[in-house]
């Protein structure tokens, strides 16, 4: 063995890595015609019924009927729709010249395809009150129901029933590739991390201007700031309140905050022996300075929300509650000692012998809930309530709830999953003591009554009527504490124009946006 | 005869501590110089100082004058290798590990003289095979022997066509029958130069010849015609150098061998195998009490494994081993260490180690003090670690603690070999002296016949 | 080196064994029902119910008792097969063979930077001495003393946000690499270049060094001759040590910088209870680790052959 | 026993330093860690709140020295731990046969597969928030490095003519530890025990870095590190100060240990 080669060895080693490196810097989509989009959420699969929400936003999948801002529902893959005088059947009209991205033309028996997967798979779909799918010609699909439900529009508007292309489905309806409808196409699936779409010609709506769109799961909230600040993403959502202040000054970029329809909500156990008096739970309502989270945590002043639904969904908001409201009920010293809890010498709720403990959950993958959690935790300490904090996994609250376990749940729930929020509000406390992200251990027959009849009310007054009694209820119980209301942070590149929020979290309306020509 | 190398008052200085008393000296052509004297007499810095190479923080006075010329530190360092070269003491640690033999030779043809690679390997073969190391060029310097290391060495400082050698302790470590190789070797070297040659061992310096320093603690103490000098001594320290010689040894006399002793162990066809090799076969003999055996061989075959096969430290591959003294405890089976700070615990006081044995057989106290006396040992080492005192003093340490125990049998490996000879013959005197008037019988392994000559009543040669 | 390689191969198969156990028992013993795990990975965090885990109990047959599942990963594992992953149905192999290409491209540009760095600087230390040696070793304690996230943290905002040299986090292109394996090769090199410093210094001290300069050779000739490969020995031994920490350091860096590797697929994995993903990836690890000091041993074992015989 | 160089003194002083801090803190603030004033959030240092306040408005100096005494009382829980195990298992090993160092060599490889920070990762999952998990996984991945240490420096001692001689002597296996292993081995136990002091820092760091292991209010190095980040350009001096404090604890740890690992 000769001792020279070594270290040449070495050096053409190194040359042949750093020559490999060259290679794999590739071509197509660059930072000058693509959009790069960054947000907190992975994503595994092609299934609709499982991260269809990326492919809906990433505008590669589309429903039959789509949602508006306000959302009511508007048409989309359906040009038009039609309702039974009964209520049951519901005849859709399809759009013509609408092609899939795989060429093929989108017909009646695609769609009824589709839908008949979903309708297997995880979703709204299955559990709506369908007694068939069927194709009526080449450009109709009817549905028929087994009694009337007002809510199929805005099931059938979510994104786990997208429309895609026959072939895009293996033997066992697993999709294999998505061949969808929308302005952009699949140009590279990476999972968990990067999907690149690609600009679809044959679009029927407005065609996108910009090439390529990228979409990269940044699952660090600080490292999704950095990447806004850097100019590396255009569009960044899910900021960390904490980091608007620094980012308001960039002038690269302009931070826009949307309310949504989800709001950040204490999930209570009505059973438990703390909690089952109405009392308990209006007092740690009281407790909590929602102000102050909004704005000091949150960092949006005005965010605070009293009532679970926020004034966008006007049938479900009351109008004559204000903050001071629930303090005409007493302050929260006094509603507990009427429960017999008083301070001991720490300063903490003891009842017979018994301390004011609770345990708080919730999940890190929204970085405000972290924040406002311990928030709550030092407000309820103020009035002589421990509470352990848990960080844990968003699955932890469904668990809990059916086991009984949980305690407290904080959690920021989506009102706006199904476009009307009458479908949230029925899982949540339709019935059986409320849902998995609903109430828990509580149950009013008065308001499952009332919801069960809404989900067969088309009359717009008599609706609002009895969805404004359902929210009195729902304020005066307190089976769901809420704390504000969500305001989503998101940050767009100044080179970006055309940037609009779906409140409804359904598209990224990527084939509005265009480059500012420098 | 030119004069190669002349050095005028030259002393070396550790800040303001002298390590090396002013000497002068002329290394003629074709007159080989040595120095003798002890480790620790400061005449390794000499020839460091000379070349060159002293340590960092050291510092030289005087004049040293190279060829003729005064030169500075940088010119001398010119001569590297072309004029002048120096050989260090120990071969294994100054060849390069990783390199194999022929390598190292032809690195100098090649760098050195220029020579093109395939010449320069035709000349390191030629020079390898001169040395009789055909065929072990392809070796790396941990599967050569001292001896052929110590040649490798040589081979390579000499390529580039210095003609003054230094060579400081060149015969260190190296069994008597390798020894006077090298220094025939060195001489042939040398032989269109000169040769300087610092050596403690005294047969080394009458086999060189020519000009002999005689040094004691950094001071010159003697200087004359080597043959002369050897013969008839002038300085005590010179005559006492000479005495510690094994061959030189008459004032230890075997003590009688007492015909009425009983046998202590027999050996039976003894066969002792390590990693795979075959040391010795059918080794038979018998060792009686109080009886000193020695056993010499070449290094590697075999004799420490031997002992420790007696004290049943290793186990035998075949044969029988037979202990007979049937009221002797294990403790009293005893073994005295080649190394002997490797044989204490550094960790406590010498007198701790003392106590604690003391303390475990529950051993009269009044015994130590008149035995440290019959071994010269002061009190005060009891205080130190035995990293603190001299390996001349732990070995005798050693032979106290052994003694305390009434050893029936002691096995000493080569328990002088690391020590400077006047020392070793104070410590192997005193080994056999005690041993045999506690009628322990004692294994002396050593790799030089002399001294298992002048001290043992029966020797097992392997 | 025959013996050597047998008894890597038998360390390979405990370690697989082992692993693949280990990791099964902790993710057994892991609180909460894996059903609902699965399915908030599955279906998204704010879609996950009861209804959707009962889905994903009856379609992965989570019922079966931990013997039974066990007895069927370990025939499939001496088929070579890692079974499929529970959140995303696709093959463990290829989620594992993709993370892997990453992370191994990040550990190797990553390593490769950390001697480039290291090297010329532990032997400058070693050559030059005081003061340049001090304040090198200063700079490595305290880059030492932070943790891998910091320096990352640190070099994000100054050449991704600063100087908006390198993208913040994502992969893909060249320029995505660099500071994710800056930030490892840094750590790294704060490390090793002290091996290489005490290395040479110890080497520039030894007897043949100075023997070799003696007999004649130059100072660079001998620095080449008996230098370099002498000094090699315990820095490619310490690499070998050092895989650990690389790959823990891998671990922290992907999270930081979203690299889509092996370590943070595996933190991912454990998050959503996606057992199959979290056997094969430690698996792969172990694997991965036992193989690369298998390579460190040969490499030392050419450079330094006195150990073949031990 | 040992004699210190200067600059393990250093690191000594560093270290009793932060721990005087942390006890002091711990004792005489007023407020708590979870103590909120969400209308004083990050001020900068001042006579009231010595190191300023978080963005919670909580006292970042109550916060400093329960995190600092976080650490510390883990890492030491953890060193001693570890280096006990590994210590006792690794003489064993030498000195119990080959059996024993054969079954002992099959887990060592196993866990030596496995990156530590994944196997606490993995035992954090299990019990989120627990110390003991914590504690046990740290120990669990460091007793490893002192059992091989401990094995190959007791291999050579148990070889060493040294204690040959004291086992000749009669001395029996207590004593033989006591004088010959122990001493052989105390210094790299020790060295390696301030290295480990300052991983169980780093790691329970990195942990609170990836959210697993550490909730809030919990005051923790890492945590505070990631809770402060988003604030370094609007108040830097709270996002220094953990960070501070974990590089000087590390170093300490490191000028401690004196030798290089």
């Amino acid at each position: 063995m000769k001792v020279m080669p070594f270290y040449k060895r070495i050096l053409f080693c190194s040359s042949i890595l750093f020559g490999l490196l060259a290679v794999t810097a590739c071509s197509g989509p660059t930072s000058s015609n693509t959009v790069s989009i960054s947000a907190a959420f992975e994503f595994t699969s092609l299934d609709p019924s499982k991260n269809g929400y990326i492919f809906s936003r990433m505008q590669v999948v589309e429903t039959l009927l789509d949602v508006n801002e306000k959302g009511l529902l508007i048409p989309a893959l359906a040009k038009d729709w039609q309702v039974s005088e009964d209520a049951r059947t519901w005849t859709f009209d399809l759009r013509d010249d609408v092609y899939f991205h795989d060429g093929t033309l989108m017909n009646a028996e695609a769609v009824v395809n589709s839908l008949l997967i979903a309708q297997t798979k995880h979703g709204a779909l299955r559990n709506a009150p369908i007694n068939s799918i069927s194709a009526a010609g080449d450009s109709s699909v009817v549905i028929s129901l087994s009694r009337p439900y007002t809510l199929l529009g805005a099931v059938l508007a979510n994104y786990a029933n997208g429309i895609l292309s026959p072939a895009a489905y293996g033997n066992d309806e697993e999709v294999l590739a998505l061949s969808g409808t929308g302005p952009y196409k699949v140009f590279q699936f990476a999972p968990p991390h990067k999907l690149v779409v690609e600009k679809f010609d044959d679009y029927w709506g407005k065609k996108a201007s910009i090439p390529f769109a990228s979409y990269l799961t940044g699952h660090r909230a600080e490292s999704r700031v950095l990447q806004a600040k850097s100019g590396q993403a255009d569009i960044v959502f899910g900021l960390d309140p904490a980091s608007l202040p620094s980012l308001q000054r960039m002038d690269i970029l302009t931070v826009s905050s949307n309310s949504i329809p989800r709001t950040i909500v204490l999930k209570l156990n009505s059973g438990h022996r703390f909690l089952n008096d109405v009392r308990a739970r209006q007092a740690l309502s009281l407790a909590i300075d929602r102000k102050g989270i909004a704005k000091g945590v949150l960092r949006i002043p005005g965010s605070e929300a009293e009532q679970i639904l926020p004034a966008s969904m006007s049938n479900w908001h009351l109008d004559n509650v204000t903050s001071e409201t629930e303090s005409e009920v007493g302050t929260p010293e006094s509603l507990l000692s009427s429960l017999g809890w008083n301070k001991n010498a720490n300063g903490m709720l003891e009842r017979e012998g018994e301390l004011f403990e609770l345990t708080l959950i919730t999940y890190a993958d929204r970085p405000e809930l972290t924040a406002v959690a311990t928030a709550i935790q030092a407000q309820w300490q103020a009035i002589g309530v421990t509470t352990k904090v848990e960080i844990t996994n968003s699955s932890a609250i469904a668990m809990g709830h059916q086991d009984g376990s949980l305690e407290v749940a904080l959690i920021a729930r989506n009102y706006g999953f199904i476009a009307d929020p009458l479908g949230v509000m029925l899982s949540d406390f339709g019935s059986n003591g409320g849902g998995d992200w609903g109430a828990m251990n509580w149950n009013n027959s008065a308001l499952s009554a009332d919801l069960m009849t809404l989900e067969q009310t088309s009359d717009p007054v008599s609706y609002k009527e009895i969805a404004q009694r359902s929210a009195q209820i729902l304020f005066n119980q307190r089976p769901m504490i809420p704390v504000s209301s969500y305001v989503q942070q998101t940050s767009v590149n100044n080179r970006i124009k055309g940037f609009r929020y779906d409140p409804f979290e359904r598209s990224f309306y990527l084939n509005e946006m265009e480059f500012v020509k420098p | 005869m030119s004069v190669l190398l002349k050095l005028t008052n030259v002393a070396v200085y550790v800040g303001d501590t002298c390590l090396l008393e002013p000497m002068s000296l002329e290394l003629k052509q074709g007159e080989p110089l040595t120095i003798l004297g002890q480790t620790g007499s400061g005449k390794s810095l000499l020839a460091q100082a000379i070349m060159g190479l002293l340590p960092d923080g050291l510092t030289v006075s005087g004049e040293i004058e190279t060829f003729g010329k005064v030169m500075t530190i940088e010119e001398r360092q010119a001569l590297w290798g072309r004029e002048m070269v120096m050989l260090p003491q120990e071969p294994w640690h100054s060849l390069d590990p990783l390199m194999k033999g022929v390598d190292q030779v032809k690195e100098v043809y090649r760098f050195v003289r220029g020579n093109s690679a395939e010449m320069s390997l035709a000349m390191a073969e030629d020079d390898l095979g001169q040395v009789g190391l055909v065929g072990n060029g392809h070796k790396r310097p941990d599967e050569l022997s001292g001896g052929m290391a110590q040649r490798l060495a040589i081979t390579a400082a000499t390529a580039g066509g210095a003609h003054v050698i230094l060579a400081d302790e060149p015969t260190k470590g190296l069994d008597v029958s390798r020894r006077d190789g090298i220094v025939q070797l060195l001489q042939a070297r040398s032989n269109l130069g000169s040769l300087l040659t610092i050596t403690h061992d005294v047969s080394v310096a009458r086999q060189l010849g020519g000009l002999l320093l005689v040094m004691k603690e950094g001071c010159l103490v003697e200087k004359g015609e080597a043959a002369n000098l050897l013969d008839s001594p002038q300085d005590p320290y010179t005559r006492e150098l000479i005495a510690a010689e094994p061959s030189a040894w008459s004032d230890i006399a075997p003590p009688i061998r007492r015909a009425s002793s009983h046998d202590l162990l027999v050996a039976d066809k003894l066969t002792l195998e390590r990693g795979g090799r075959v040391l010795f076969e059918g080794l038979s003999f018998t060792i009686k009490q109080g009886e000193v055996v020695g056993i010499v061989g070449d290094s590697g075959c075999g004799k420490s494994s031997l002992g420790d096969a007696l004290l049943n430290l290793l186990p035998v591959s075949a044969g029988k081993l037979t202990r007979f003294h049937k009221n002797a405890k294990p403790y009293q089976w005893l073994k005295l260490y080649q190394d002997p700070p490797s044989a204490f615990s550094s960790s406590v006081s010498l007198g701790q180690l003392l106590d604690d044995l003391v303390l475990l057989h529950d051993i009269d106290k009044a015994r130590i003090a008149p035995l440290m006396t019959k071994l010269k040992l002061p009190a005060g080492i009891l205080e130190r670690n035995c990293l603190s005192v001299s390996g001349g003093e732990l070995q005798r340490f050693a032979i106290l603690r052994a003694l305390l125990l009434d050893p029936v049998f002691l096995f000493a490996d080569e328990p002088t070999s690391r020590l400077d000879p006047i020392t070793a013959k104070e410590v192997t005197q005193l080994l056999v002296e005690l041993a045999t008037e506690a009628n322990c019988a004692v294994l002396l392994v050593s790799h030089d016949p002399d001294l298992i000559q002048r001290t043992c009543h029966q020797v097992i040669a392997l | 080196m025959k013996a050597m390689l047998l008894e890597r191969l038998l360390q390979l198969i405990t370690v697989v064994w082992g692993v693949g156990t280990l990791t099964f028992i902790l993710m057994r013993s892991l609180p909460g029902d894996m059903a609902y795990r699965i399915a908030a990975s599955r279906y998204g965090q704010d879609n996950v119910n009861s209804e959707a885990a009962a889905l994903v109990r009856e379609e992965l047959q989570l019922d079966q008792s931990p013997w039974v599942a066990y007895w069927h990963w370990l025939t499939d594992l001496l088929q070579f097969k890692l079974g499929d992953s529970l959140v995303s149905g696709l093959p463990v192999m290829d989620s594992v063979q993709h993370m892997l290409g990453h992370s191994l491209l990040l550990a190797l540009s990553g390593l490769m930077l950390s001697v480039l760095i290291a090297v010329p600087l532990g032997l400058l230390s070693a050559w030059r001495g005081n003061p340049l040696d001090s304040v090198l070793m200063g700079l490595s304690s305290a880059i030492r003393a932070m943790p891998v996230f910091v320096v990352g943290v640190l070099l994000l905002l100054f050449f991704a946000l600063h100087w908006g040299l390198f993208p913040v986090a994502g992969f893909g292109t060249p320029a995505h690499l660099v500071l994710p394996a800056l930030t490892l090769a840094i750590s790294l090199a704060a490390v090793s270049n002290r091996v290489v410093r005490d290395s040479a210094k110890h080497t520039f001290q030894a007897a043949f060094y100075r023997f070799s300069r003696v007999k004649g050779l130059s100072e660079w000739q001998t620095f080449r001759q008996h230098g370099v490969r002498n000094i090699a020995v315990p820095v490619v031994a310490f690499f070998g040590i050092q895989l650990v920490s690389m790959i823990e350091g891998i671990v922290m860096i992907e999270s930081l910088f979203s690299w889509p590797g092996i370590g943070h697929g595996l933190a991912h994995a454990i998050f959503a209870r996606d057992i199959p993903v979290i056997q094969g990836s430690a698996l792969v690890m172990g694997v991965l680790f036992v193989l690369l000091n298998t390579l460190v041993d040969i490499i030392c074992l050419w450079i330094d052959p006195r150990g073949a015989k031990a | 026993m040992m004699k210190m160089k200067k600059s393990q003194w250093v690191g000594l002083a560093i270290l009793l330093a932060l721990l005087a801090f942390s006890l002091g803190g711990m004792a005489f603030s007023p407020y708590s860690i979870s103590q909120q004033d969400l209308n004083a959030i990050m001020e900068s240092p001042s006579a009231i709140h010595w190191l300023g306040t978080d963005h919670f408005g909580r006292s970042m100096f109550t916060r400093m020295a329960h995190a600092v005494g976080l650490s510390f009382g883990l890492s030491l829980l953890c060193m001693f731990t570890s280096s006990l195990v590994g210590t006792a298992f690794g003489v064993w090993s030498v000195w119990g046969g080959k059996k024993v160092d054969v079954a002992m060599g099959i887990v060592v490889n196993i866990l030596l597969a496995l990156p530590g920070l994944v196997v606490v990762l993995l035992f954090a999952a299990i019990a989120p928030g627990s110390f003991l998990v914590l504690y046990l996984a740290i120990s669990l991945v460091q007793w490893v490095e002192y059992f091989r240490v401990v094995r190959a420096v007791t291999q050579g001692v148990i070889q060493s003519p040294a204690r040959q001689s004291s086992r000749m002597m009669g001395f029996g296996r207590w004593y033989q530890f006591k004088r010959h292993i122990w001493p052989a081995i105390s210094p790299s136990v020790f060295t390696l025990a301030a290295f480990g002091g300052a991983n169980a820092i780093l790691t329970m760091a990195s942990l609170g870095f990836v959210y697993v292991g550490i909730q809030p209010p919990l005051a923790e190095l890492g945590l505070m590190t990631v809770e402060l980040f988003p604030y370094y350009s609007e108040a830097p001096w709270l996002l220094a100060q953990p960070l501070v404090v974990i590089a000087l604890m590390v170093f300490a740890f490191h000028l401690l240990a004196g030798k290089r690992a």
